[in-house]
């Protein structure tokens, strides 16, 4: 009998342990980038870091573009993603079970899992000579051909958790709506997707989440220069492909400095889109 | 609602229903046009016999080989690490942990979910080089490194997976083991864990997948455009992932230009049936559970 | 062959529903006369929400759901028709001729008015006629001086019995031909029931009904004409 | 005429000894086993790239791993103690000599071109002309008698020491335009320069081929021979540093690249060998 109480408080003991681990692991990533940004705050030099030169031989370590830059490539993708990816939902539950339904089913959840190295590779060969030929500007390594190529990496996460709370709403409003004549479009648009309008949010900022975390798509397709962007056709270099490029060794070294603080901005951006995400959720009609 | 408004709804609909399959259909045609005439032994092991290199005998310096077999190893390591910590933890959040404290567990486990992987790959580089630096000189970003970085990327997704399979199972299950005068830990491994090992299994077989496609955690942490087959846990290693960034920007010729189009193929296929395979166990776990129910 | 003689509205013959693999209705014959109430009774689980269902075809929004004979069915303007051959982009339509009233109160998740409103903005009726609708349904079903002061508030903040009321309320909005109702009374007390039974009476001179009842009593008073299913 | 025959044969015959690796370069190697990490500039990858598999073919104990990063980056993470060998494709200055206690080893002489795509009819280009287009000033490629189009610049970042030179030598320390678009390494600039009708960019020489097209400035071509007689302007030397005195595989590497295989190789790259 003791041994048996003995039994359940070790394995009750590693559990415990396991989760203090793991459960602390975003607290310890967002601790450490702190404490290594952290003499930029204190040294008042934080205007320095947030200015817009980046030349770390003339001592200017201004990360804005790249703030800029994330901002652009995600903010776009996210205008092409959002609707397409709602639509997408919107198309997938009003002709459900049809065959097609199914098969944009299947191949959307197919897209969620194309590496996006991949994507990028493709659209390298592609995407980035057909916009360069196409507006005669610039490189085609730019902010339009990165948000392309991100928008259909985000397209799964929009349409797939759009359509699985379009199908948590109750049975019951779509009986209702069909009982008063709404046809499925009708009831689709003024019943269902208006009911499950936090959950299209959720879908959106999580999307936009994927958008500004990615690295690689933006690293191979945006031209990665250190300006901000003025058109869709300008190079620009996002937080995370900053952080790959500068490949440094030391961290006490100011560019390193400046890394973190890139990693930072993303980390409490994640952050706050969790918390917002979880009011929203919590709102009343 | 007005016929025309209808129409053009309908319409916008189809276009988009049409287009987004045809452009990334236009990508992965493009891939599969140039990589799988090159897809072959030779594009493996270059001119090394494949049993030879299998066996570790002799080394492949032209082929993808060394790049799959580092994906293979470090893919390997991570899951390692994260099973038994994400399985664990989503069973304590699930069974043990109550009120507040869940709370805070859960909303930990999101953030974490949406930190971008760039920046947990800067985690792990300056893990590295504080253990040089202070632990031992003989740590660098290798292999052991690049692994506990995916870990902690694709715990989230193991966590929260174990933590839904275990609180989907029904109560009535649960009630049945109990009443029947189990303690809470004999009905969690003999009623509820076998129940819900299916869903489990798949949530880690989609991190698998996660943890297969990303470049910019090991981008930072250990992996090289050439390093061979590594022979210890502190070594650097390739892998497929940064393999094809790598040829993409910087390739020497056309030969290894299509080297990467036929690495990429080989990529897509591992992650493809990752999903495929996750995906498969999904669907007989809910209609398993839809029989008994 | 067909249906007996008569004005008759509706003609249900030989009707199968399945839900997937099970057979939920089996064999059913119904006839209703135009400008009847007629009642269907039966044990609980025997398929009588199905039927009406069916009727109005909004099984077809029930997954796997599957109906088999013929349910013909006389609108005014309009020759008889196989409600089953409809095509699905002439539902709507149908939907709206046959009001179909739940007996769990499905309310939108909308205001009240709303709610009353809403077949009413689908047929994109003018803003001024809407207001009119919706008070003189509102007032039909006694609801009006209960909710005129709380009409955008959201309905699911109404009691049950007011939701029911609201429920029918919204299909009377519509101005049905046929008029199907699943215990309506379920939810009410005495009075409100009596006031809704007498609602019946009266509108029965004017439409269709077709009522799913167990209260005996109930089904007695108004029925013209009673089926058992099951 | 007899002896040019035989003259040739013989030099034939050393050239497939060193090859095949059997003319003592490589013995440097034996009883030797480990790893070598290698990184920094990155004009020396491709040819430290044939010398580590003609070592690794020969001595299976052995790994070489070489990483790119550009020269600055190969300074840090040898003061770091991350790798052996740290590549530079600059002089590293005094200070850093001096903090990190390196040792200078200078085994190749490389020039810097200045490249455009094939398909771009221009052959020269002036001094003031490059220091134009790469300040920014020059955005059209009618400014330099070529179709009506944007230039479009490509750079490489600040770790790089091919950067360092070439914007010494070449801009005369004129601003870099901050619009050009960022590539990671030489071969990387190629790549891109042959992917781009409308680039320009620079390359060190031993890297650049006939995928690309190398400019004249001031009607000089860049051609190693011109590198040579120093009439090319724009050259640097090819070092490799070590912390310390070099031990082991290290040494035994550097001495190699050094040897007269080794210098075989680096005339085989496209350099200029310093022996």
């Amino acid at each position: 009998m003791m041994d048996c109480r003995r039994k359940a408080q070790i394995s009750r003991a590693i559990l415990v342990l396991s989760t203090v681990v793991t459960g602390s692991m975003a607290l310890v990533i967002f601790l450490f980038l702190f404490r290594f940004s952290l003499p930029l705050f204190s040294s008042g030099s934080l205007g320095k870091f947030l200015s817009k030169n980046w030349d770390p031989d003339a001592g200017a370590f201004g990360v804005y573009p790249m703030i800029a830059g994330s901002a652009c490539i995600a903010s776009l993708a996210m205008v092409l993603a959002a609707p397409l990816g709602v639509a997408l939902a919107v198309f997938m539950e009003l002709y459900a079970g049809s065959r097609f339904s199914r098969f944009l089913r299947y191949f959307v959840e197919l897209m969620s899992g194309i590496p996006t190295v991949v994507y990028g590779f493709s659209a390298l060969f592609i995407l980035v000579p057909l916009v360069r030929n196409t507006f005669r500007y610039g490189s085609g390594f730019c902010v339009l051909s990165a948000s392309l190529v991100l928008a259909l990496l985000v397209i799964p996460t929009v349409s797939l958790i759009t359509m699985d709370r379009i199908r948590e709403v109750p049975r019951d409003f779509v009986l209702a709506a069909g009982s008063l004549g709404a046809s499925r479009l009708e009831t689709l648009l003024r019943v269902q997707l208006p009911y499950a309008w936090r959950g299209v949010i959720s879908a959106v900022v999580l999307g936009g989440g994927r958008a500004l975390g990615d690295t690689i798509i933006a690293l191979m397709l945006a031209g990665n220069a250190v300006s901000v962007p003025s058109s869709l056709l300008d190079s620009a270099r996002t937080l995370t492909a900053h952080i790959a490029l500068v490949s440094a060794a030391d961290y006490e070294s100011l560019s390193f400095k400046a890394i973190f603080l890139c990693g930072l901005v993303l980390f409490l951006f994640s952050m706050f889109s969790i918390v917002f995400l979880r009011v929203v959720e919590r709102l009343k009609e | 609602m007005n016929r025309v408004v209808v129409l053009t709804i309908k319409v916008l609909l189809w276009v988009t229903a049409v287009v987004v399959p045809c452009f990334v259909g236009m990508l992965l045609f493009f891939l599969l046009d140039k990589g799988l005439p090159v897809i072959s032994l030779k594009l493996l092991f270059g001119d090394v016999a494949p049993v030879k290199a299998l066996l570790l005998r002799e080394r492949v310096f032209d082929g993808i080989f060394p790049a799959m077999a580092g994906t293979f190893l470090v893919v390997l390591l991570s899951v390692m690490w994260a099973i038994p910590m994400g399985v664990l933890s989503g069973i304590y959040v699930a069974e043990f942990a109550g009120g507040t404290v869940k709370k805070i567990l859960d909303i930990s486990f999101d953030v974490l979910a949406s930190v971008p992987s760039i920046v947990i790959g800067l985690f792990g580089l300056t893990l590295a080089i504080f253990l040089h630096k202070n632990i031992s000189h003989r740590i660098y970003p290798c292999l052991l490194i690049s692994s506990a970085a995916l870990a902690i990327l694709i715990l989230p997704y193991i966590v929260r997976t174990t933590e839904l399979s275990i609180e989907s199972v029904s109560l009535p299950l649960r009630l049945a083991g109990l009443s029947l005068g189990a303690t809470k830990q004999r009905n969690l491994l003999s009623v509820i864990l076998p129940r819900c090992s299916g869903g489990i299994l798949s949530g880690v077989i989609l991190a698998t997948g996660r943890a297969a496609e990303d470049t910019a955690v090991i981008m930072l942490t250990g992996v090289v455009a050439s390093a061979g087959i590594p022979h210890s846990l502190f070594s650097r290693f390739e892998a497929l992932p940064f393999y094809i960034y790598y040829i993409s920007s910087q390739y020497a010729d056309q030969y290894e230009l299509k080297k990467g189009f036929g690495a990429a193929i080989v990529l897509l296929i591992i992650t493809g049936m990752l999903f495929g395979f996750a995906h498969l166990l999904k669907k007989l776990v809910a209609r398993k559970i839809n029989g008994f129910d | 062959m067909s249906a007996s003689a008569g004005n008759w509205k509706i003609a249900v013959e030989n009707l199968d529903v399945f839900y997937g693999t099970r057979q939920v209705l089996k064999n059913v014959n119904v006839e209703a006369a135009e400008k009847s109430l007629t009642c269907i009774v039966g044990p609980s689980g025997c398929g009588k929400s199905t039927f009406l269902m069916a009727i109005n075809r909004l099984i077809d929004e029930i997954p796997g759901a599957k109906a088999k004979g013929k349910i013909r069915v006389k609108l005014n303007d309009s020759h008889p028709m196989d409600v089953l051959k409809l095509g699905d982009d002439r539902l709507p339509q149908l939907r709206r001729r046959i009001g179909l009233v739940f007996q769990n109160p499905n309310v939108l998740p909308m205001s009240v008015f709303n709610n009353v409103a809403f077949p009413l903005k689908i047929m994109r009726a003018r803003k001024k006629e809407i207001e009119e609708k919706v008070e003189n349904a509102l007032k039909k079903v006694s609801l009006w001086e209960e909710v005129r002061s709380r009409l955008n508030y959201p309905a699911r903040e109404l009691s049950g019995g007011q939701q029911q009321r609201l429920c029918l309320a919204r299909v009377l909005a519509m101005g049905p031909e046929i008029l199907l109702l699943d215990e309506p009374t379920s939810f009410l007390d005495e009075r409100l029931a009596i006031k809704i039974e007498s609602l019946l009476m009266e509108l029965k001179k004017e439409i269709t009904i077709v009522m799913v009842s167990h209260y005996l009593s109930q089904v007695n008073r108004l029925a013209d004409r009673v089926y058992r299913l099951g | 005429m007899k002896k040019t025959v035989m003259i040739n044969l013989c030099l034939l015959l050393t050239l497939l000894f060193s090859v095949y690796g059997f003319a003592g370069g490589l013995d440097l190697f034996e009883g030797l086993s480990g790893t070598l990490r290698i990184a920094g500039g990155t004009a020396h990858i491709k040819c430290e790239m044939l010398a580590g598999k003609r070592i690794m073919r020969r001595f299976p104990g052995i790994t070489i791993i070489i990483g790119g990063g550009g020269s600055g980056v190969g300074i840090k993470q040898l003061c770091e103690g991350l790798i052996d060998i740290g590549n530079t494709g600059r002089a590293p200055t005094a200070a850093e000599i001096e903090r990190c206690n390196l040792n200078v080893y200078k085994f190749a002489v490389d020039g810097i071109a200045v490249i455009v795509n094939p398909q771009r009819k221009i052959q020269n280009i002036s001094t003031a002309q490059l220091v134009n287009v790469f300040s920014g000033k020059t955005t059209n490629w009618k400014e330099l008698g070529g179709p009506d189009a944007t230039i479009n610049v490509y750079t490489r970042d600040s770790e790089s020491g091919t950067r360092k030179v070439f914007w010494k030598k070449g801009l005369k320390r004129a601003p870099i335009t901050r619009r050009a678009n960022f590539v990671k390494s030489n071969a990387a600039m190629k790549t891109a320069v042959a992917g781009d009708p409308l680039g320009i960019g620079y390359i060190s020489l031993g890297v650049a081929d006939s995928s690309v097209k190398p400019l004249a400035i001031d009607g000089i071509y860049p051609s190693i021979e011109n590198v040579k007689t120093g009439k090319y302007k724009i050259a640097r030397g090819l070092y490799m540093n070590t912390r310390g005195k070099p031990g082991g595989l290290a040494r035994a590497f550097i001495d190699y690249m050094l040897s007269p295989e080794g210098q075989e190789l680096v005339k085989g790259c496209g350099f200029l060998p310093v022996k």
